[in-house]
Order: C-alpha cells, then structure tokens, then sequence
C-alpha cells in the first residue's frame, strides 16, 4: 500500500513542484528523477503484487490486471522523460517555445502521468472518470503548446471530441451507478469496481447495457476508435513529440482498459441473456476493433506527415486489441495483453526516433525526411527497427501477440481472419512505403545529426525482443492471472 | 538385369552401332541420289559422301581469331552424341543392352545436349551468321523438342515403357491395329524429323543463304576434321530420324536374336525400309518448295499438336 | 403504478422542474444570439440547482444540498459571467450564430426526446421516485445538446452547448441516483471548472490564429484531397 | 555425462552461424574480420548442417528436444528427421560455398558507405533463421525462423539501399513475405484449432474435416507460394533476386525457395495427412503454369541475374510439377508412384540448389570483375576468365536439363512419374498429366534455349563494353565455390541411384511408402518401377561422353607435338569481305531471343523502343541505333495493379470522412450513439 502511495504521489508533487521551478534545463532533470522515483515505486509495487497477491482496498485496488499496466506506464514515463530532456531543449533553442511554456509543459507532463495511474490504481469508476477527464485537460495545453494555428486546431478538437466523449461515458457511469444503486445499499460503495463486479449478475441488464454504450463510445473516442479516432492523429502531429510518446503509449492503453473493465462488468450482467445477447459487449467491441484496424490501414496509404502516419498505426493497434478484448477466451485476451504491452513500448520508441527524425529534418513532412541511416545510424536504424516490430515481425514480441490474435479468430470465428489479413497487409504496405525512403537512400544535403540520448529506444526495442523470445516466467503468470480475471481461464 | 550382362549382346550391340555409324553417309546420299534422279540431275557417286569426309579430315583445321576451347571441343561433342544416340536405337537387333543404359527421354536429352554445343560454337566466333544460325536453331529446337517427347511419350505409354528395346518388342507381340495415336505420332514424328535434320521445307541443307540457312550457319566457321565431324553428325542425326521413324512404328522384320538368319532378315528389312522413306523424302523434298522462316514455327506447332493429339487419343479413345 | 395527482406535490415539483430544464434545452437550441443562449444557459444552470435542492429535500440527502449550492455557484453564475466576459472581451457578444435549419432542428429534437424515452422503455420500472423517466429525460438533454454541438459553427455557443452536456449529466446523476459520491462529485466539479478556464484560453488562441471564432475554419488538418 | 544427438549438429551450425554473425559486428573496423572469423564460421556451420543432414538420413530415427524460448506454454520444439536432415543438408552445401565465396567478393564493398557488419550479421540471421525453420517443430517456432529469414533477407535485398530500384524491390518483397507469412499462419491456425496445439505433433492428429483440411492447404499453398514464387505471386523474385548482393542471391534462390517448398512439403504430405485428388491437379496445373511462365520470362531478360531469377520460378514450378503428381498418385491410392514424384520433386530442388547458387555465384564473379550484369554488354569472358566460365558452362548445362548433369535426372524422374498416368483410374487426371508434361518438355527446351543464350553472349564471342575487355579471373575462393558446386551438379548427376536411395528414406519416414525397385538393381542402374519399364544408368552415359572427350583429347594431344612448332593457324572470321567484325556486329541476347518473342509474343507486354542518333551535320544519315527492350510481367497488369489501384481507391474514399470539420466529428459520435442505442432497443 506504501508503494502505491508513492507511485501515486510522486508524480502529483512533482507537478506541484514543476509548475513553480523556473529554469527549464532544471525542470528537465527533475522530470527524470521524478519519474525514476516513480518507476522504482511501481517496480516496488509490482514486487509486492506479485509476491503477496492482490492489493484490494476500498478506493484502490491493485491487481493482475492493472498492475503490469501501472509498472509499463512508468517506465514509458521515464524512458519519455529522458528522452524529452535532449528533445525539449533543442525546441528551446530553436525557439520554438518559451520557458514559460516549458514550465507547463514540464507540470503537465508529470500531471498527465499522475492521471494515468490514478486511473489505473483507483477502484472507483467515478474516480476513473475524473483521472480520465484529468488527463484531457492536462495534455490539451500540451497539444497547443507551439501556438501555431495547426497546433490550436488540433487541441480544440482534442479538447472537444474527447470533452464530448469523456461527459458520454459520465453519462454511463451514472447510468451504472443508478442500476448499481438498486443492488448495493451503501452508496458510497456503488460505483466501486469490484463491487461492481461482484454484484454484476443482479443489475438490471438493460440499464447496464445502455450505460455500456456510453461508455464505449465516450472511452472508445479516447482509444482512437473508428469513427470517434479523428481527435487522435490531429493531437499526436501538433503537440511536442514526447506528448504525442507518452498518449499513443499511455493514454489509449489506459482508456482501452477502462473499457474493458466496463465489460467485465457488462458481460456479468448480460450473462444471463435475458434482454440482450450475452455477448453484446464483445460483439460490439469486435465490430469498433475490426473497423478501426482496417480504416487506419487504409488512412495510412495518404500520409504526409511524419507523426500522423504513426498516430494512425496507434489506431490500427488498438483496434487490434480492442478486437481481441472483444473476442475474449484465453487465448485472444492473453494476447491483447501482450500487444497492449508491445506495442506500448514499440510505439513511444517510435516516436522517440520519430522526434529526432523530424528535428534532423527540420520539418514533419515525410517527403523531406530521407536517408536518415546516412545522417544519424541511430535515429534511422531506430525507426526502422521499430517499424519492423510495430509490422508484426518476429524476433519481437508484437509478433508473438498477434499471432495468438489470429489464432484465437482463426478457433472462435474463422472468417474474420479475412478482413484481418487483408488488414495487415494494407497497413503493412502503408506504413513501409513512406518508411523506407525515410531510412534509406542517399545522404540528404544540408542535414546534420542532433544530440540524442539513444537509452530509451534501446531499452524499449530490448524489451520488445526478450518478449518476442521468450516471455519471463514471471511475467507470463501475471498475464496469466489477469487472462484469468478478464477471460475466465487462464493458459498456464 | 541379368541377361544384360552378357558379353554378346553387349559386343553385338557395339558392332551394330560401329555398322550405323558407317551407313549413315550413305543413306544421307542415298536420298540426294534420289533427289538428283527425281530432278533430272546427275547423281553424285555412291561414295561421294566418305570421299568428302577423308578429304575434310585430311585438310589443315584454320581457326578464326576469336574462337575459344569451346568452338574446338564442340565437334567432338556434337559427333559424340550423336553416336551414342545412335547406340541406344534398336537398328537390327531389337534386344540391345544399350538401350537399357540409356532409354528414349535420354535420347532427346542427348541430342539435345548435341545440339546445345552445336548452337554454342556457331556464338563462339561472334559473327553475325553464327549467332543468327544458333538462335533459330534453338527455338525451332525448343518446339520441336516436347513435340519428340510427345511422340516417345504416347510410344511409352502404349507399351507401358521408355525403353526402346521394350517398345520395339512390344510392337512386334501387338497384333496388326489401326491405332490414331500411333498415326498422329507417326505424323509428328516426321514433321520433328524433317525439322531437326534440316531438311526442306525447314531448312535447305544444299544452300548457304543467309535469309533461310540455319544449320549450315553455325558451322560455317569450321574447316578441316572440325567440320568433317560436323557434316558427319549431321549424316548421322538423319539416320537417326529415320531409322528411329520406320523401327518405332513400322518395326517387322527387326532381329529379336543373335541368330543369323533372322539378322540378315532384319539387314534386308531395314534397307528396304530405309531405301523407301528415303525416296520419299525426296520426293517430298522435290515436290514442296522451302518455306518461310517464320513459318516454321506454324508447322512445328502442327507436328507438336499432332503429338498432343497422338498422346490424348490414345488416352481417351485407346485407354484400356 | 400510481397516478400522477396521487404524487406527492414535491415530486410533482421535481417534474415540473424536469420538464422546464428539457424546455430550457429546446431554447437553448433554438437560440441564435450569443449572449441570449448564455442567459438561457445561466438559467438552466439555475433551474438544475434549484431541482436538487428540491430533490435534496424531498430524499433528506444532506449532500445534495451541497452539490445544489455547488451547481448554482458554478453554472448558473461562474460559467456564464465567464462567457459573457470572454465574450465582451473578444467582441463577439452580440453576434449571431445562425441555426441551420431552426424548424428541422427542433423536429429532430422532438424525435430525439421520442427516442430516448423509446430507449429507457424496457428498464423495470420500481416504485421509487422518478428514476425511468428521469433517465429519458436526462438521456434527451445529452442527445439535444450534442445536435446543439454539431448544429453551431461558434466555439462559444460549441462551448455553451458543451456545458449544457455537463448539466444533463448532472441532471442525471442528482434524479436518477440522488447525486453520486462525494468524492467523486467533487472531481467533476473540479473537472469542469478547470474546463471552463481552458475554453477561456482557447478562445483567445483561437481568435489569435484564425482571426475569428468559427469553428468551421479550424478544417486544416484533414485527410480529404484537397 | 555428454551424450550425443544428432540435435546438437543442429545447435551447432546455428550457434555458429550466430557467432559470425556476432564476429561480424566488427567488420567495419577490422575488416579482416570478415575473411578470418564470419565466413569460416559461416562455413564451418555449413560443415555442421551437411553433417547433421547425414545423421538424419542415416536411418536415425527422428530426434526431438525442447528449447526454452517461445510462450510460456508452448517452448519452441525442435525435431530433426529425415525431411530437415535433408534440407538442412541442401542448406549447409550452399552456405558451405558460398562461405568460400564470400570474402572475395564483400570486398567490393569495403570501400564503399555501405556497412560491412550489417551485411555479416544478416547474412548469418538469414542463415540462422533457414536452418531453424527446417527443424522447428511447432508452429510458432517455425513461424519465428520463418519471419526471421524473411526479415533478415528484407535488409540484405535493401542492403544497397541508395538505389531506388532496390527500396522498391525490397518493399515489395517484405510486403508479400508478409502476406504469405500471415497465410501460413492461418494454415497452421486451422490445424492448431482443431489439434489443440500449436506443436506438430498435435496438428498431425487434427482429424480435418475435408473442407478445413481444404482451407489448410490452401491457405498453405498460397503462403508457401508466396515464398517459393508460383505464379502469380511470384513477382517479388525477379525484383528482389537481383538487386541483393550475388552470394545472397545464391543463397535466396538456392536455399530460401527450397526451404518454402520444405514448408509446404511438411504442411501436406506430413501434418495434413490424406491429400484429396483436386489438390494434386491445383499442384500440378500451378507447376506447369509456373515452369512455363518463368522460362518465358527468363527468356526475354537481358540482365543476368533477373533472368537467373525468372528461371527460379520456372524450376519451382518443375519441383510443383513432382509434387502435384506425387498428391494425385497418393490420393489414387498409387502410393509407389506418389513417391516417385516426391523423391523427383526433392531431387530436383538439391538439384536447383546447386545449380542455381553456381549460376548466381557465376554472375557475381561477372558483376564483380566485369562490372556488368547486362548480358548485352558482356561478351568474350572465357578468355578473360576461364574458370568461371567452365563452372558456369557446367550450371548451364545442369539446368537445361542434359545428360549427364544433375538437372537432367530430377526431370527423368518426373518424366518417368509422369508416365505412369495410365495407371489412373480417372479419365480426367489421366488427359491432364500428359498435358503438363508436355508442358515440362516444353519448358526444359525453352530453357536449354534461354542458357545457350546467355553462355553465347556472356562468354562467347567478343567483349561488348571496355569493363569487360579488361576483367580479370576471380578470385582463388570465389572459383573454389564454383567448383565445389559444379563437381556436385555432375556428381549427383552421375550417382543418382545412390541418391535416390536416401531420398527414399525421407519419403519412408513420410509417408510410410519408399522406392525399392529404383534402387534394386545396383548402383549403376537407375530403375524408378521397374528395369523393363525405364532404367537409366547415368555413369555408363557419363563414359559415353568421356569416350567423345578423349578422342578429342588423343587427336589434341597426338597433335599436341606439332602444334608447338606450329599451333592451329588464326585468321579472321568470314566478314562477307565488308572489313574487320566488330563487336556491335554479333548477335545479342535480345537478337538471340527474337524469334522466340516472335512466336510467344502474347505472353509478355513488350516495351520496344528504338533509339536513333543522328549526325548533326547530315540529319538524314543514322549515327547510332540502338534498340532498347523490356518485358513487363502479366501479372502486374492484370493482379498487382488492380489490387494497387483498389487499395489507394479505397483509401481515398475513407478518406473523405475525416473532413476537417469538428462538427462532422462530433455528427459521427452523435450518430454512431444512435445506431447503437438503437441497436438495443
């Protein structure tokens, strides 16, 4: 319990602490120690998981489930911070903020992050909503941090559509609340998610299935769901490249996993089958998963911009695990958890690289990044590694998930292993055709490498290896115990 | 496998190939007799083609500037092959243990693999009327070729065999039947015949003009025993097709043993066989005029789809 | 099921007030004028707080009370003084933002009012206080306000229509379920009211970049050829 | 206590296949690295798999282990029998020459930008990835080591990235590596569903409804395909064969394809169990139309290494051709002549991987010291450079299929298979077989045609271009590789009994079914049914032709005594007495190639265009022409382009949603809450 209160309140005194230190170049080095602390105690929290069980508390709980999301969100978090530090303070010398703005951008960042695992660790699907809606205000400063016309568009339509989506899923949670209300007679105790849980099977199932659509759809606007996604990539191409890391790697995981806690419970109250098909969540999901992995494999074809071709890759991928969530049964669940964590780590390391990309260049444009294995090895052969991991191939671990995905459909329903392979490949195509003239080719005139700290890709593209190998015993039990939470039945 | 090992029959089957190697001038002159006599023209002397070859080999072999080892080696090779083609065809007797060593696909192979350096000497100097000979030779080659396999192939599968000696024996247990298969394969046959020995209308082996020549292009860079063996290949390969044609299909009188009677039967058979399809290449010969170029391919096409038709009818209108 | 007249008068009331809030919701749509829409927002904020404490009364609820208080503070007076005064500020309160369409709009949302209540239909009724209906009537505001949403070319009116989500939300949440834990309360409270400062700065932003408030504007970003 | 496996051969050539692939990390500094420690390695691990191959073809019984890497549930298995053994074996005799290649001729590239490491450690992750395929025993192992080879092989056809041609091939190649990865993955999938593991032991218990184990094949056929390049899917070949450096080339086209037909041999005659007939003719009629449309291609190519390529798919095509019989033969219950068709289809591919590694290290040695892969640029070579052009004769003449070369045999025996059509009770299979082996005819012909084509202009006649004039011999190594391949084209050529006596094994262990009577009669005959139905005796033919040889030799060499006083006079070639032949003058590989274009011209869009400089002073009077040729492939107008144009269409289209406008956004989440309220209701 002591390491969730440090995980917790690391980041909100940090932000505390950022939003009044002036220099920006200190600022920087706080962010990393921040987060550091912060990944110990989550390291901490983690040991403590998975040596003593569970923790289940009133207002927090702490299991299988969230707990590996919580230890990945902190290491995204720190491996963005010590990526953005370099990054930041070559913005700063460009001018293209002011330390004013790095301030923010500094308090925010560390706001952001206590939002996150607020989310993650809370028991109270009230609470998980505001920690969400938290999340919103803190990044949509961040978005129009630079002030050019494009970045403030982009946030005002962050800010609106994920506005419109996060009042949507309050509308649900009431929706809940008021059917929980019936079942459970303390109040305060209503909107508890394992009471939730627990009671699932006795609340009214028509109200629960209303108050599920709501709430797919507002937490679907935040996974970048097609056709609620169209926030996404405006936001990840505007805002600062550390921002656009930590919300493909972060934000999407944590809304995807506030759906699917809310499905936990949709599916105990439909169990019964009376007013719905039993499956309706999982249904539904498949159909928002399945869409949003073939539009954002089509998006992908016509992009321009650097950050947006990447952000619509972020799309395709949650639709992916959005599908296998709503596929259910062991097998497809243990592997959205695996793509969850991969992709995670395989997609901030993109953006990492991409940011160094995009300042060697100078601009976002993709037809003016080139032969970046000429100018800077790292940076090129970084996003190119990456990519590879990102397409599914092996020895890396998004590979390992995604065939456990097809061979889940390929056993539950066969058929939609067709629209999935012709996904795979439009998207594969998409993405590789803008990125191989990006890495390769001849050196580019006029473009010289920048200072980058080149720890982060590395440990998050090693990581991405080791579980596309061989997952650590240990690990495959948490998955397996949260298979076991979410699915049922676990593999092991 | 046994009775191939007897000493005989090989020693039998040597002396059978060294006397097809003798003959095979003879018969290429037999039909340019033949022509001349159908042409009003006066024939050339019975010997003529060996007194043509001792004179090639006596002479002093001249190399262009440009030929490598490949253009020397070649004649041997083409000759080679053709001999050992030779070898493996039943030609009097029909039970030959050479025909066990290699049986009929082998024997296109090894015209082929003639044929492959033949093509590759007429590039090797780098004129223009080399290359030009070995491309057509190639392609007509290329066409011709699957059709001869067809022809085997129908052969094969009527007789359950690819072996020659088997087939031959075959022929001569099955009682006298008017079969399509054998007919078309009999048609094609000849087509692939007249084609790959260079005989008019494909090719004309008595001209050097350059719009028509194939063969003769090729080895037109070769002098003294190169071309001696060149010309004698070529007498043999027509042998071949002929003795190849008339003992397939029309196999009576072929020796089933060493016995000497029924060998001197098979010697007359042969010869009168022979004598008569080459009569009737030059008539043919006489009576068709040399065609275009690119014609060719029209009436390979034809001997290919006539094999086709050969090997489908004994499929569907023959089978068991 | 009771009849209405045999309702004690409170809840009479609390439904009256219901249905002037869904009225409120109807001019709010309807409504061209910037500064009028804000003072129809201002009264619907006032008419909710009013609902709770009515509402607050009649279950005993001492918390509702503070969450009446809370909601007269922030949407009936904050919010909308903060709207005027951006407005003035940015010159544009006596504009017009033209409602496409007016008469189709209303239709639409009288159908949408249908379909919600066709929706909450099959929702056991239980004889407690207004609860199904409340939800239709909850669920209609949410679905008028986002035809409101798409309806306006006007961040500030976008803005005003935003807020009045946040108060069927809330409408919900004190009808259906007598307000919802504190805790979390407070954090919507918080939520929107940190909300509400953004859309101040984004207002200048906005005008900074594009030179105007309409929304329509804001189409660079997009995926359509050009 | 050590106790030995045939399993730890197999530990063995991978870990030091790796461990050049680690040395080679420093070949950029030190480059010697290269010569001393990556290729030995790589040779050595090479040594490894030929030895474990033996093993495995001794008669061992099948050795399986467990590694611990893969899923927590499932460790990747491994399992070495007589079909591995046999492809390793095919594996390690490539990687074996081509580590003797090699130094020689990554020099080129040590004064060039392009990284030394990145090519050692590919090479050996390509390397690596093969050899594990081919012994992986579950599903996800082999779908690892699949992608690893498709992936490791994606960077070393990008690896001269700064051409564009190059990034468009290698982009091409990894997309459909993908495609057919994915569709493998699905084949698999559906025995995984219904066997209830993903190890092969399991799947091969599946018990497939007729129509799964239809879906399984033909998902396998295609994903296989994709790899091995049947046509249609074949257009990434003679994209992505060309443009990787030549020892790879040799490596992807000798080894690489091999090991998707490995693939699709395991996924049929083993896991799915009984083939139905159809599956047979879908075979065979994709080999026929493979075999041809590559020869075709082959045909009208002018640069060498895409035309080595394009006759790739056609000798894939020959060993689908084997298979394809060997399916109907089984299904018609024929088990010996289903065995004969497989044991031609193994044959050939050890066949294709020998002679095709030699002709693509041929034409590395070309590339490398004549600085041309254009065929009409080259000429004369075999003065230049005898050696090569003796191995490269002998590749030449094994893929055309002569006696008494390699080629030839694999190509008998499916002959000989092909034959055995009357035995078939069905009419229908019975009229198709003869047509395919026309087919085989047809393009084993064309085939001979296309390589007198290309040894005539490579090495015959006179140098075209100045760079050739003046190439020199390769290097001791990179002959060495040509030899050693080349002595094993005539090697299994000559022995095939032998051979075919241990491929009979694999089919044993396969299928429960060998070839006694090939082998009866003693290693001099070859009798694949029966001595009086078709027998072959290889080495007795080989003395036939050595007989031809010597008396060569003996009038060279009687001659020999005279000519060094006096050698064979030289003059000049018949010029129709218009002056000196120049080399503009010989017939070219396009000229070469004429009439064939002529008489198949509708099986290729041809891109003809004649340039004609002309003397600025007198405009009418030509300096120069020249005539410049190319052939598109059919399936790019026809399948590629299409679906190219569908996806961009289609993305177009959705593109259209996302229109900017914040409103349409907040239209699509307020309608989407609609539809789905009204979904419930």
């Amino acid at each position: 319990m002591i390491a969730l209160v440090i995980t917790l309140s690391t980041p909100l005194l940090a932000a505390l602490v950022l939003a009044v230190v002036r220099s920006p170049r200190i600022g920087g080095w706080i962010n990393i120690s921040a987060t550091a602390a912060g990944f110990a105690a989550a390291t901490w929290l983690a040991w403590t998981v998975l040596g003593q069980g569970a923790i289940h508390g009133d207002q927090f709980q702490v299991d299988a489930f969230n707990v590996y999301l919580i230890a990945l969100t902190s290491l995204v978090g720190l491996s963005t911070s010590i990526f953005s530090r370099p990054y930041m303070e070559h913005e700063l010398e460009l001018r293209r903020v002011t330390p004013r703005r790095m301030r923010l951008y500094h308090a925010s960042f560390q706001g952001f992050l206590f939002t996150m695992l607020l989310s993650l660790s809370t028991n109270n699907l009230g609470v998980l909503w505001v920690a969400l809606e938290g999340a919103t205000l803190a990044t949509v400063l961040l978005v129009s941090l630079y002030r050019t016309p494009e970045s403030i568009e982009a946030a005002w339509k962050y800010f609106i559509l994920c506005g419109v989506g996060i009042a949507q899923a309050l509308f649900g949670t009431v929706l809940l609340y008021f059917a929980a209300a019936r079942v459970v007679p303390d109040p305060e105790r209503a909107l508890q998610w394992s009471v939730l849980y627990a009671h699932a099977g006795q609340l009214e199932p028509v109200v629960v299935a209303i108050a599920f659509i709501f709430l797919l759809i507002g937490y679907g606007t935040k996974v970048g769901l097609v056709p609620l996604h169209n926030w996404l990539p405006d936001a990840h191409s505007e805002g600062p490249t550390p921002m656009s890391a930590v919300l493909s790697g972060l934000l999407l995981n944590v809304a995807l996993y506030a759906v699917v806690r809310v499905k936990m419970i949709t599916d105990g109250a439909l169990a019964a089958g009376v007013a719905h098909d039993p499956q309706l969540a999982g249904r539904l999901m498949m159909g928002f998963g399945l869409t949003s992995f073939l539009v954002a494999g089509l998006f992908l074809h016509r992009q321009k911009d650097i950050k947006r071709l990447f952000s619509y890759s972020s799309i395709e991928h949650m639709g992916l695990m959005t599908f296998a969530f709503g596929l259910g049964g062991p097998l497809a669940t243990f592997g959205a958890l695996l793509h969850m964590t991969v992709h995670s780590l395989t997609k901030s390391a993109i953006f990492v690289t991409v940011g160094h990309a995009s300042q060697i260049a100078g601009t976002q444009r993709i037809e003016q990044i080139r032969g970046l294995i000429r100018t800077q090895p790292q940076v090129g052969w970084g996003l190119l590694i990456g990519s590879i991991a990102i397409a599914g191939f092996p020895p890396f671990g998004v590979f390992t998930s995604e065939f456990l995905l097809l061979t889940a459909t390929m056993k539950s329903s066969p058929w939609l292993t067709v629209p999935l392979l012709a996904g795979f490949a439009v998207a594969f195509s998409g993405l590789f055709r803008h990125l191989q003239p990006m890495v390769f080719g001849a050196l580019p005139a006029g473009q010289k490498p920048i200072n980058m700290n080149p720890v982060p890709v590395t440990l998050h593209l090693a990581l991405v290896l080791w579980l596309g190998l061989s997952i650590p015993p240990s690990l495959a039990r948490w998955f397996d115990d949260a298979t076991r939470l979410i699915s049922g039945s676990g593999l092991l | 496998m046994a009775d191939y090992l007897n000493l005989a029959g090989w020693l039998a089957a040597l002396a059978q190939t060294v006397l097809f190697v003798a003959i095979a001038p003879l018969f290429a002159n037999w039909v340019k007799r033949a022509k001349c006599t159908l042409q009003n023209r006066r024939p050339p002397p019975w010997l003529q083609p060996y007194r043509d070859l001792r004179r090639l080999f006596g002479k002093e072999v001249v190399l262009a500037h440009t030929a490598s080892h490949v253009f020397r080696i070649a004649p041997y090779i083409v000759f080679g092959t053709a001999v050992l083609a030779a070898s493996i065809i039943p030609f009097i007797l029909a039970e030959i243990p050479f025909a066990a060593m290699a049986d009929a696909i082998v024997l296109v192979g090894t015209l082929a693999l003639g044929r492959f350096f033949l093509a590759l000497a007429g590039l090797d100097v780098g004129t223009s009327f080399g290359g030009m000979g070995s491309s057509r030779e190639m392609t007509f080659a290329a066409l011709a070729e699957p059709a001869m396999l067809m022809v085997v192939f129908t052969l094969a599968m009527l007789a359950s065999s690819t072996n020659l000696s088997t087939v031959v024996g075959f022929f001569l247990e099955q009682p006298l039947a008017l079969r399509p298969s054998l007919l078309f394969g009999l048609l094609a046959l000849l087509l692939v015949g007249i084609a790959e020995t260079g005989r008019i209308p494909v090719d004309n082996p008595a001209t050097h003009l350059e719009l028509t020549m194939i063969h003769e292009a090729m080895i037109l860079e070769y002098t003294g025993r190169h071309l001696a063996l060149m010309e004698y290949a070529s007498q043999l390969k027509l042998a071949i097709y002929a003795v190849l044609t008339v003992n397939l299909f029309l196999p009576w009188g072929i020796s089933r043993t060493l016995d000497p009677a029924s060998v001197g039967i098979a010697v007359l058979a042969l010869t009168a066989k022979l004598a008569v399809l080459g009569a009737l290449l030059a008539l043919a010969e006489t009576l068709v005029a040399k065609m275009r170029l690119f014609r060719v391919p029209t009436f390979l096409a034809v001997a290919f789809t006539l094999s086709l038709i050969g090997m489908l009818s004994f499929i569907m209108l023959e089978g068991h | 099921m009771t009849a209405y007249a045999d309702l004690p008068l409170i809840e009479q009331l609390i439904r009256t007030f219901a249905a002037l809030i869904l009225v409120s919701s109807f001019a709010l749509l309807a409504q061209a004028r910037v500064v009028a829409a804000i003072q129809v927002f201002a009264w619907q904020g006032f008419l909710l707080s009013a609902l709770t404490a009515l509402v607050a009364w009649n279950s005993g609820l001492p918390h509702l009370y503070i969450s009446a208080v809370l909601s007269l503070v922030l949407k009936a007076l904050f919010i909308p003084w903060l709207l005027i005064r951006q407005s003035r500020r940015l010159g544009i309160l006596r504009d017009f933002d033209a409602v496409i369409r007016p008469g189709l709009t209303l239709m639409a949302a009288g159908t949408l009012v249908i379909f919600c209540y066709n929706v909450v239909i099959p929702v056991r009724e239980f004889t407690q206080i207004v609860t199904r209906d409340a939800i239709a009537v909850s669920l209609a505001l949410v679905m008028i306000s986002l035809l409101m949403l798409i309806t306006r070319r006007k961040a500030i009116t976008q803005v005003v229509a935003f807020m009045s989500l946040e108060n069927g939300l809330f409408f919900a949440a004190v009808t259906a379920t007598q307000g919802m834990p504190m805790v979390v309360e407070l954090g919507i409270a918080f939520d929107v009211l940190i909300a509400a400062v953004i859309f101040g700065v984004f207002f200048f932003h906005i005008r900074d970049s594009i030179e105007t408030l309409d929304v329509d504007q804001l189409s660079r970003l997009r995926e359509m050829d050009e | 206590m050590f106790e030995f496996s045939p399993a730890m051969l197999v530990y063995a050539a991978v870990c030091s296949t790796l461990a050049g692939g680690f040395a080679s990390l420093f070949a950029d500094r030190w480059p010697a690295v290269q010569k001393f420690l990556v290729f030995p390695l790589l040779g050595l691990s090479g040594v490894v798999s030929i030895a474990a191959c033996l093993a495995a073809l001794s008669g061992a019984p099948a050795v399986t282990d467990e590694l611990a890497l893969g899923l927590p549930w499932l460790q990747w298995h491994v399992r070495l029998d007589s079909l591995s053994g046999f492809f390793l074996g095919v594996i390690g005799l490539i990687t074996l020459a081509v580590s003797a290649f090699g130094p020689g001729y990554v020099r080129e590239y040590s004064n060039s930008h392009y990284s030394l490491a990145l090519l050692g450690v590919m090479t050996a992750l390509f390397v690596a990835g093969m050899q594990l395929v081919v012994v992986a025993d579950d599903a996800f192992a082999f779908m690892v080591a699949w992608e690893l080879m498709s992936v490791a092989s994606y960077f070393l056809v990008a690896f001269e990235h700064e051409e564009a041609a190059n990034r468009r091939a290698a982009f091409l190649y990894l997309l459909m590596a993908q495609v057919g990865a994915i569709l493998i993955l699905l084949s698999f999938g559906v025995l995984a569903a219904h066997g209830g593991d993903f190890t092969f032991a399991a799947m091969r218990h599946a018990g497939l409804t007729p129509l799964w184990a239809a879906a399984s094949f033909g998902l396998g056929l295609l994903g296989f395909g994709m790899k091995a390049g049947i046509v249609p899917l074949h257009v990434w070949l003679p994209e992505a064969h060309p443009v990787a450096p030549s020892h790879i080339s040799a490596l992807m086209s000798g080894v690489m394809l091999k090991v998707a037909v490995y693939g699709f041999i395991r996924l049929v005659f083993d896991l799915l169990g009984d083939p139905h007939w159809s599956w047979g003719v879908v075979v065979l009629a994709v080999g026929s139309v493979t075999s041809l449309y590559g020869v075709l291609y082959a045909l009208v190519q002018h640069d060498l290494k895409r035309l080595l390529a394009y006759h790739s798919v056609e000798n894939i095509g020959i060993i689908y051709i084997g298979l394809g019989l060997a399916l109907i033969f089984f299904s018609a219950n024929l088990p010996a002549f289903g065995v004969l068709g497989l044991i031609a289809a193994l044959y050939h591919t050890l066949n294709h991987a020998l002679f095709k590694s030699l002709l693509f290290l041929g034409a590395g040695a070309l590339l490398q010291h004549g600085h041309e892969r254009d065929l009409e640029h080259m000429g004369g070579l075999i003065r230049r450079m005898p050696w090569t052009a003796l191995f490269f004769l002998i590749g030449c003449l094994s893929i055309s299929a002569l006696p008494p070369f390699n080629g030839f045999v694999s190509e008998w025996l499916t002959f000989q298979t092909a034959l055995q059509a009357t035995t078939l009770e069905s009419g229908v299979l019975r009229a198709v077989i003869p047509i395919s082996a026309a087919v085989l005819a047809l393009s084993g012909a064309l085939a001979a045609t296309c390589f007198v084509k290309v040894y005539g202009v490579a090495f015959l006649g006179q140098a075209r271009s100045r760079k050739v004039r003046h190439a020199r011999e390769a290097s001791h190594g990179m002959v060495l590789a040509q030899a050693v391949l080349a002595c094993l084209c005539l090697l299994f050529g000559v022995l095939p009994t032998t051979t075919v006596e241990f491929l009979s094994r694999i089919s044993v262990d396969l299928t429960g079914f060998g070839v006694t009577a090939a082998t009866r009669q003693g290693w001099l005959w070859l009798t694949p049914i029966a001595p009086e139905v078709a027998s072959y005796s290889a080495p007795l033919v080989l003395l036939g032709v050595l007989l031809a040889l010597g008396a060569w030799a003996a009038v060279y060499f009687s001659s020999r005594k005279r000519r060094l006083v006096q050698p064979l006079p030289r003059r000049d070639a018949w010029d129709c007495g218009f002056g000196p032949l120049t080399p503009r003058m010989q017939y070219s590989a396009s000229a070469f190639a004429m009439p064939i274009r002529h008489i198949f011209r509708p099986a290729w869009r041809l891109h003809e265009e004649k340039v004609r400089e002309m003397d600025p002073q007198l405009s009418t009077r030509p300096l120069q022409l020249r005539y410049l040729m190319h052939a598109d492939d059919l399936s790019w107008q026809y399948f590629y382009l299409p679906v190219e144009r569908f996806v961009q269409g289609a993305a177009r289209r959705v593109g259209r949603i996302q229109t900017g406008h914040l409103r349409h956004y907040l239209a699509y989440s307020f309608f989407t809450l609609i539809a789905l309220l009204w979904l419930i209701t």
